[in-house]
């Protein structure tokens, strides 16, 4: 096994495990908790297949912010401890219900003829310059994201809305 | 390019470990001589009354979300500004004007009155 | 001149780790190793320098002495404040949440610690050559907002929490300016690596005469990040007895202790990087790391200055300054730079007066909005009532002159 | 070398688990938390992809990036409404929340 095969199935692991672990949590801080890590398993994936920026980015994001207005939200509504049951009525079939999924997933994607592809060498150190024209110039011959851009701007502006919104409440 | 971040990863563990010492040290060497009113919650002297959770703002969260718009936003406006040569004029105003309507949301905030500190 | 000690060592130990027949994977992994251990040690070992320091100075300032009695000028004062540190109980209250409530302090440290690995000492010497530098600084003090959080979550105290709330919502609104002006550096450098954003201001000029302005918004939003005096308030010890870590004793304080002090000296390092060129003008090694170290000193004792010195903002004011001044005038600036910067691209010397020029005319702008800004919104401001003179009374002076 | 295979099982595995939590948890920010998960295995597979079928050509991290922007919007939202109901309600329960329902 090299170096980044070891690393590659540390990561899965502590991915599945604490996933695993969120979702069975009755305090939900510790839920929280255990999503950051998976978060953090998940940018080390990014790390792995040579996306340096995004896996930053996802620390950044999604640790830095998502995580946190979760943990606040979780505070917010003194929910920490949720007495009573952990799952609805349909827990059992839900599981059910997932573990098809994967298996289905596993079918689909197992008789896809590029399922056990290698990576090939590549320059992924442009990525990022590269990223910053595929955000913002439209060129021909080249897939074009200016239009995904500014949607993205303008779905960015759906959070403040959101923002106006509690804090214009009573309380 | 994963050598630098193999870097990163031992600096994990080592900045992980590095303050752990000092604590594991502490718990060998430190006293421990526990009872039950050094025990309690520090609140001045007093016993603590009630939950911990009494009544906190949603102004925290307000501020919360105004932040997660500005974080997210950072993910175009840094491979914009690296990207800056190879950069039309087309793309420079459309950059600028991603930034506008992001300023233009905060503006909105404000006068709706979601900045204020209550 | 550019004699490179590190790097002949590194040389000579990887020859020696290889004639022991080691594959060379494993010999690149130790040497790793190394450097990270000397990069973490490094920064404890500033730290240890820091508490001396900081005490000194901020006893001349207060006109007192500061450590003296340890040591020559006091130097071994950190040892024994260790000494001190390691031997006190270390209490944990009973309803705490014993994992997050260990974890938290460990958090802290490692967040400010973890800078340190892309920090260019000098032309050779850095931990790691990150092409994603800047934005790997901001994304690791992330985690120090989640050690606040942690820790004042975990503590089960009313105050811990209130304080751990406050110290969230200061830390995040001063990450968008941080990150924010950031970004110039970066969009001036065309480049997010540190070393790669010092060699340009080799080339161009220190980034602090392109963007004053930058230098303003990321140095003032660095010290609420810290949370130091003028920010204080996720300690704020007088109104809610010590904030989130109201709870830590021991050496676990002691930890968060070394966060804040080891965060400030980070600060004061990555100012001198972004905006007064690191080790520029020194090429050689080791006189790069004396160039940078010195400057990263001064940007410290400023940054010391301003705690000694200046009281506590209030929170609303606080916020106030953050989403309605620092944060508006960081999207204009981003607004107009690249725009001007377009046109003058091409320019040499004329490109740096134009920006210099533009910071000069935004900066005095925005004074004279927020100015009349602030005149408008307090017009009845407290002042002060007019200088009580002592009177005698008047009777009692008439009967005497009677 | 690490086949492209391995990160397509361990994402889907990741997505089966957030689904679960979706479909079985009753707290409400729970429930955000699993589609969090779910959004994640999404976006390991287009970097994935990225990496193994078209490294010459961003798309797959332009799409992931989009991800970012619909996830961070899709919680601040969702939250939003949670701590809404939860004022008016008393409850993050999502079996309580039953307004819609008829």
């Amino acid at each position: 096994m090299t170096p980044l095969e070891v690393i590659f199935w540390i990561a899965s692991a502590v991915i599945l495990i604490s996933a695993i672990m969120m979702v069975t949590r009755r305090n939900l801080v510790h839920a929280a908790l255990f999503l950051i890590v998976t978060l953090f398993g998940v940018a080390v994936y990014y790390v792995l297949l040579e996306a340096s920026f995004l896996a930053v980015v996802q620390i950044l994001v999604y640790i830095g912010a998502i995580a946190i207005l979760v943990i606040f939200a979780v505070m917010l509504t003194r929910q920490v401890t949720n007495p009573g049951q952990l799952f609805n009525k349909h827990a059992s079939l839900a599981l059910v219900m997932s573990i098809l999924v994967f298996i289905g997933l596993y079918l689909a994607l197992s008789v896809w003829p590029e399922f056990s592809a290698v990576a090939p060498e590549a320059d992924t150190a442009a990525a990022i310059s590269n990223l910053g024209t595929a955000f913002f110039v439209e060129e021909d011959g080249q897939p074009v994201y200016l239009l995904a851009t500014m949607t993205a701007s303008v779905l960015l502006l759906i959070p403040l809305v959101g923002a106006i919104f509690v804090a214009r409440q009573k309380e | 390019m994963l050598d630098n971040w193999m870097f990163i990863g031992l600096l994990v563990i080592v900045a992980v470990a590095l303050p752990t010492l000092p604590i594991v040290v502490a718990r060998i060497l430190a006293p421990r001589k526990p009872n039950a009113q050094k025990m309690e919650t520090y609140e001045c002297g007093m016993e603590t009354v009630g939950e911990t959770w009494v009544q906190f703002k949603m102004q925290y969260y307000v501020y919360a979300l105004v932040f997660l718009v500005f974080d997210v936003e950072i993910i175009f406006l840094y491979p914009w500004a690296v990207s800056f040569d190879q950069m039309p004029l087309l793309g420079v105003i459309a950059g600028v004007l991603f930034i506008f309507l992001l300023g233009d949301g905060l503006v909105y905030a404000w006068r709706k009155g979601a900045l204020e500190w209550k | 001149m550019n004699y490179d000690p590190i790097a002949i060592f590194a040389e000579w130990l990887r020859e020696l780790l290889t004639s022991w027949n080691l594959s060379d994977d494993f010999a690149t992994v130790i040497l790793k190793l190394i450097g990270a251990v000397v990069v973490a040690g490094l920064a404890l070992g500033i730290f240890i320098l820091q508490t001396w320091l900081e005490r000194k100075v901020a006893g001349r300032m207060q006109d007192r002495f500061g450590p003296n009695r340890v040591g020559p000028f006091g130097l071994l004062q950190p040892i024994a404040d260790a000494l001190k540190m390691v031997t006190k109980e270390d209490t944990t209250p009973e309803s705490a949440d014993k994992v997050s409530y260990n974890i938290a302090p460990v958090m802290a440290v490692f967040a400010v610690l973890m800078i340190w690995g892309v920090v260019p000492y000098s032309s050779t010497w850095v931990g790691t050559d990150l092409d994603v530098g800047v934005l790997y600084i901001g994304a690791v003090g992330s985690f120090g907002v989640l050690a606040v959080l942690m820790a004042g979550w975990s503590s089960n105290n009313k105050y811990a929490l209130l304080g751990a709330f406050r110290g969230v919502a200061q830390l995040i609104s001063y990450e968008v300016p941080l990150l924010l002006s950031l970004v110039i550096p970066v969009f001036l450098a065309r480049s997010m690596n540190l070393n790669e954003i010092i060699g340009k201001q080799g080339d161009v000029g220190w980034f602090i005469v392109f963007a004053p302005l930058a230098f303003v918004i990321f140095f003032i939003s660095n010290l609420a990040e810290i949370g130091r005096t003028p920010f204080d308030l996720l300690e704020a010890e007088s109104e809610i007895v010590a904030g989130y870590h109201v709870e830590y004793s021991g050496m676990k304080f002691g930890l968060f202790q070394a966060g804040e002090f080891a965060h400030s000296f980070a600060s004061a390092a990555l100012i001198s990087i972004l905006f007064f060129g690191g080790w520029q003008p020194a090429a050689s090694p080791w006189l790069g790391a004396v160039v940078f170290f010195a400057k990263t000193t001064f940007f410290y004792f400023v940054i010391m200055w301003i705690r000694l010195t200046l009281p506590r903002i209030r929170i609303d004011h606080m916020m106030a300054m953050n989403w309605k001044f620092i944060v508006p005038l960081n999207i204009i600036l981003l607004m107009t730079v690249p725009l001007l910067d377009y046109f003058v691209k091409d320019l040499g010397a004329t490109r740096m007066y134009a920006h210099f020029g533009l910071n000069m005319v935004l900066l005095i702008g925005a004074i004279v909005v927020a100015g009349r800004a602030i005149k408008k919104s307090e017009p009845d401001r407290v002042r002060f009532p007019e200088r009580a003179v002592a009177v005698p009374p008047k009777e009692e002076t008439e009967e005497v002159a009677a | 070398m690490i086949p492209l295979s391995n990160y397509l099982i361990v994402a889907a595995g990741l997505f089966s688990i957030g689904l679960y939590a979706v479909l079985a948890r009753k707290n409400a920010i729970m429930i955000l938390m699993g589609i969090e998960l779910m959004l994640n295995a999404v976006n390991i597979n287009l970097v994935a992809f990225w990496r193994y079928l078209t490294p010459e050509n961003v798309s797959g991290q332009v799409f992931a990036a989009m991800v970012f922007v619909v996830a961070a919007a899709e919680v601040a939202v969702g939250i939003a409404l949670i701590m809404t109901v939860y004022r008016r309600r008393d409850t993050v329960s999502a079996d309580e929340i039953n307004l819609m329902k008829w």
